[in-house]
């Protein structure tokens, strides 16, 4: 045995400090925080089932009212799957696994009662450049578990350098892909927005659209069109809702002397596109929400589209400025001004997110620390009413401890 | 019996082996002869499995080569098979920890007869003297086989006498051994049986002593008369 | 015990005509203890199997013989003994003859030369 | 299985000299590492507040606080661990050339053990194996004596306190070395071992088959890694995710044991009937 001494010594300092350190680790785990939604005024129900993903100095989190959930306390598996992976994505995986092989990207899925649809953009890839453009796609009937599939090839696929998808949805039979295209040229604005339209029973493409294919608009220059729906939404709304948003016109020539100089932004249009009838419509805004538009582009804001309805929100000196413009009928539902106390106008500090969950309006700041005094707000879309205010605490150490800034990437619906 | 049948083996271009085949008993001294580079050495390693040949057949007592033949049989190479930072001691210890053949006493008295010192590093050790050592760690484990390549080369007058003593000497006893040589002179008398090789083939195999009772002739006579003619 | 050993004669024969001539000269006395074989093959750097083969070889002529485990002796036999002397001497003048033939000289002369030579060595 | 053991002990032996100088750089150049970072940073502190009188808050603002994390970003500790890193690289080579270089081959020796000789290579593997986790443990002890240092050189107001799992975490390198999960241990050194073995079943057909195996070797470096890698290839390569992250997970797993055990095997037939001294 005295021999060995140097190999035993080694083994028994590897098997000291190895297991040491992982056993420490596993016994005494990490002392994070733990970190809940609490409630300063109103209904804590409104979080219910809602979750904020965010991250604590190099930690990720998933905070709720009932406390936090850190990345590390995950299974290795779990962890190596992913932390933030869209609730609807894992859920559809674990409901038609074979299906869903290969299609992490919600984008392209479509559900309804009945199907699953799926498009996905197939081409090659040579020197750089992409060509031969396709479009695969699958569909599987929820009832008889049946699978169909079928490629079509993008027409006139010469012509493009790249194609995207935006949105797929289904309607009567007929499925409606939305994409980008990049044109193959050298023109200063090259995307083409195109609405594909496939007959499913057929396996063969019925329509191909162009959403908004005037260049010059009344404001100037079409710059890009953009697609306004949440892409998390696999279906429900009767509108697509783009944005056209135009530039000053330019001179090449002169750009290629400048290449740090932009256009200058004019305006936006939106155009709306009715999914069951497929007609395309260019909507007048009200001059206020215009007018909220523009002061956006400065200040935080955003557009979202939800049941039909615009909604135009901006972060102001006082609070939000919130207007409700209804698709259906053209007209602005509602204008308010929600109002937010000076101190708490965090907000304005941190680009806040917003979201619109059964018609309410949450607003959550990007950061939290220990300064924000409300950084969580739930406002009635109808009244403008605060309906919520709240914020994260450290629930086992509330205040004493030093608290750094809890950054808020999503706030998701379980 | 050492048995070697039929062995081929290329290097390269280059066919050192082309077919030979021989056999070695036990109890007796026996002695590949060649030019260099003939492929004596080659034959040893085929038989000890550490150059492995293209075909052919080697049996020892009837039995394939394995690992628990190197009980049964060692090989000891021209030059020394240790660390040369090791001591001689050290050497030993080596030998003992692996080996069961490996006999002490045996080894001990080796020590003795050659006048080596045990805590002497193999590296600070003169020629004749880590030759020496060479042999010891063959010499020192109970086979029943010793294959010994070119044992004399290269070494003093004074060692190669004692070397040579070892085969006269009841080390060497009742062992088979196998030894290369291109340098008959000083040994004829102590071999059995003569294997003259060339362009890897056996030109000629014979005992030494009907070899001159019959035909009157020394090993060097037919060597002479085998490679001249 | 040194020998200088021919390499075109069986070594066997070598060890056995050294041996007789050891007798004969009564270097080695009826009764003698010889080495073991090993002995006498680290003596004369011969193979051990060589020298068994010349023990055999005595021992079946009568030179030496073994009782039990104790070392081989020389035999004390006076008529091996004898023997031996006669076959050493007949050998040598067996050679002289063979080497003084060709030069054709007459018998007494050389009987005269060989008694001058004889003595005066011994002298 | 005695063999074995003998046969790890005398590798380990073997290497024992250059293993202590580089246990001895380390500390050394960690340790010295820690004292010079913590006395210039004192230093400058002492200059910018008394000589060019700037207040204690302002001068953490500018120049920010000394914590372990500066050390560990330092040449003085990355350093001697690339040192260690490189000097293993080249032994995962020297452990097999060296007993063929020279005079004195020893392979003669190692190859003529009446033990398997499969030993030989899992004990030489083994002694690598345990070599390394050697040296990380080293680090392991090392650093909270380093923080200690640290903690002696630098006044409290001007640093950041920090554990072992905090430093291991906030630096990449050592995160790769020591893993805050257990399981990712394992995988993390699985592949290193696994990477161990490929290499020795090239450098056999080297020593098997010279010229040619060299090449050989290469070649089979290729297809093992192909095999292994072959679902990220997949994935990556037709830009398709057909596998879910646990399908893969488990894929892996079984790969990467599946290669090492073909590169066991093939170097247990290349020992026995190839390997050429």
């Amino acid at each position: 045995m005295i021999r060995y001494w140097k190999s035993i010594s080694i083994i028994l300092v590897v098997i000291l400090a190895i297991g040491a350190f992982y056993i420490q680790a596993a016994f005494a785990g990490k002392s994070n925080p733990e970190f809940a939604i609490t409630t300063k005024s109103g209904d804590e129900t409104v979080f219910k089932n809602i979750s904020l993903h965010s991250n604590y100095q190099m930690d990720d989190l998933i905070i709720s009212t009932e406390g936090s959930k850190y990345q590390d306390e995950l299974s290795y598996v779990d962890r190596l799957v992913g932390f933030y992976t869209n609730s609807k994505i894992k859920q559809l995986q674990s409901d038609y696994r074979s299906f869903m092989r290969g299609k992490g990207d919600i984008t392209e899925l479509y559900e309804d009662e009945g199907i699953l649809a799926y498009a996905e953009v197939e081409f090659k890839y040579h020197r750089g450049e992409a060509s031969d453009f396709s479009i695969d796609i699958e569909v599987l009937d929820k009832e008889s578990k049946e699978r169909s599939a079928f490629t079509v090839d993008v027409p006139e696929k010469k012509n493009y350098n790249y194609v995207y998808i935006n949105d797929v949805r289904v309607i009567d039979g007929t499925l409606k892909v939305t994409t980008t295209n990049a044109l193959r040229s050298d023109q200063f604005n090259s995307d083409e927005v195109h609405i594909y339209h496939f007959n499913l029973t057929e396996q063969t493409l019925v329509k191909d659209e162009i959403i908004g294919a005037e260049q010059e608009g009344k404001h100037g220059k079409l710059d890009y069109v953009r697609l306004m729906n949440d892409y998390d939404e696999l279906s429900g709304e009767k509108y697509l809702v783009f944005e056209m948003v135009y530039v000053e016109d330019i001179n090449l020539e002169d750009e290629n002397l400048h290449p740090d100089y932009y256009p200058e932004y004019i305006g936006s249009e939106f155009l709306t596109y009715n999914l069951e009838t497929g007609e395309q419509k260019r909507i007048e805004i009200p001059d206020e929400a215009e007018q909220l538009m523009k002061q956006m582009r400065d200040t935080p804001g955003e557009i979202i589209v939800n049941n039909s309805k615009l909604h135009f929100i901006e972060v102001t000196e006082t609070g939000l400025e919130l207007i409700v413009y209804n698709i259906e009928n053209g007209e602005t539902e509602s204008k308010q001004s929600v109002e937010i106390p000076k101190t708490d106008m965090d907000l304005q500090m941190n680009w806040p997110m917003f979201k619109i969950i059964d018609d309410k309006l949450y607003i959550v700041s990007s950061q939290i620390d220990r300064e924000t005094q409300s950084p969580i707000m739930v406002a009635d879309l109808n009244s403008g009413d605060i309906l919520y205010v709240g914020t994260v605490e450290d629930r086992d150490s509330g205040q004493e401890k030093e608290i750094y800034g809890v950054n808020i990437y999503d706030l998701v619906v379980d | 019996m050492i048995e070697a049948k039929e062995l081929k083996k290329r290097f390269g271009r280059k066919q050192i082996l082309n077919g030979v085949s021989f056999t070695a008993n036990k109890g007796e001294i026996t002695c590949l002869i060649g030019i260099n580079g003939v492929g004596k050495t080659t034959i040893l390693k085929g038989i000890m499995n550490l150059t492995p040949m293209d075909s052919g057949q080697i049996l020892i007592d009837g039995e394939k080569m394995s690992k628990d033949m190197y009980e049964k049989i060692t090989f000891i190479p021209d030059a020394i098979t240790m660390i040369p930072t090791m001591t001689i001691a050290e050497a030993m210890q080596f030998m003992q920890d692996y080996y069961k053949s490996w006999n002490q006493a045996r080894a001990t008295e080796l020590l003795r007869f050659f006048k080596l010192k045990q805590e002497e590093k193999i590296s600070s050790l003169s020629k004749g003297n880590t030759a020496k050592v060479n042999l010891l760690l063959g010499l020192a484990l109970d086979v029943d086989y010793l294959l010994m390549d070119e044992p004399f080369s290269g070494i003093d007058i004074f060692s190669r006498e004692q070397i040579a003593d070892v085969f006269t000497s009841h080390l060497v006893e009742d062992r088979g051994v196998v030894i290369t040589t291109h340098e008959i002179n000083d040994i004829e008398h102590l071999i059995d049986k003569v294997v003259l090789l060339d362009n890897g083939v056996v030109l000629k195999e014979f005992r030494t002593e009907e070899m001159r009772e019959d035909e009157g002739k020394s090993v060097v006579d037919v060597m002479r008369e085998v490679y001249r003619g | 015990m040194n020998v200088n050993l021919n390499k075109r004669e069986p070594v066997y024969l070598q060890v056995i005509r050294h041996f007789k001539e050891q007798i004969a000269t009564k270097r080695l006395e009826p009764g003698q203890e010889i080495p073991s074989r090993r002995e006498l093959a680290n003596q004369l750097k011969i193979n051990p199997n060589t020298a068994q083969r010349a023990y055999k070889e005595m021992e079946e002529q009568g030179l030496i013989y073994t009782e039990g485990n104790s070392p081989s002796k020389i035999t004390k036999d006076e008529k091996v003994l004898g023997a031996v002397r006669e076959e050493l001497i007949g050998q040598a003048i067996d050679s002289f003859i063979a080497a003084i033939r060709p030069i054709d000289v007459p018998l007494d002369e050389v009987v005269g030369l060989i008694q001058e030579k004889y003595k005066g060595d011994k002298a | 299985m005695k063999r074995y053991l003998k046969l790890v002990n005398f590798e380990i032996g073997r290497f024992m000299k250059i293993y202590l100088v580089l246990i001895g750089i380390t500390i050394l150049s960690q340790l010295i590492g820690v004292i010079v970072m913590a006395k210039n940073y004192v230093a400058n502190a002492n200059e910018v507040i008394f000589v060019d009188s700037l207040p204690l808050e302002q001068f953490i603002e500018q120049y920010g606080e000394m914590g372990m994390m500066d050390v560990v970003g330092s040449i003085w500790f990355i350093g001697p661990i690339a040192l260690c890193a490189a000097a293993f690289i080249f032994y995962i080579f020297f452990i097999w050339y060296r007993d063929w270089v020279g005079k004195n081959t020893f392979i003669y020796r190692l190859l003529m053990l009446p033990t398997s000789r499969l030993n030989i290579l899992l004990s030489k593997a083994t002694a690598i194996f345990i070599m390394v986790f050697g040296l990380v443990s080293v680090q392991l002890i090392l650093l909270p004596i380093e923080s200690m240092l640290l903690k002696w050189n630098v006044p409290f107001d001007f640093r950041i306190d920090m554990t072992v799992s905090e430093i291991i975490n906030n630096n990449s390198y050592l995160f790769i070395l020591i893993p805050d999960s257990f399981i990712q241990f394992i995988i993390n050194y699985g592949i290193g071992f696994m990477v161990v073995f490929i290499l020795f079943t090239a450098i056999l057909f080297e020593r098997s088959f010279r010229w040619k195996g060299a090449l050989l070797g290469i070649i089979y470096c290729a297809i093992a890694s192909i095999i292994f890698l072959a679902p990220l290839i997949y994935e990556i390569g037709f830009e398709a995710s057909f596998f879910y992250t646990e399908e893969i997970f488990v894929i892996e797993i079984i790969l990467g044991i599946l290669v090492t055990a073909m590169s066991i095997w093939l170097s247990k037939l290349l020992l026995n009937k190839k390997v050429t001294v």
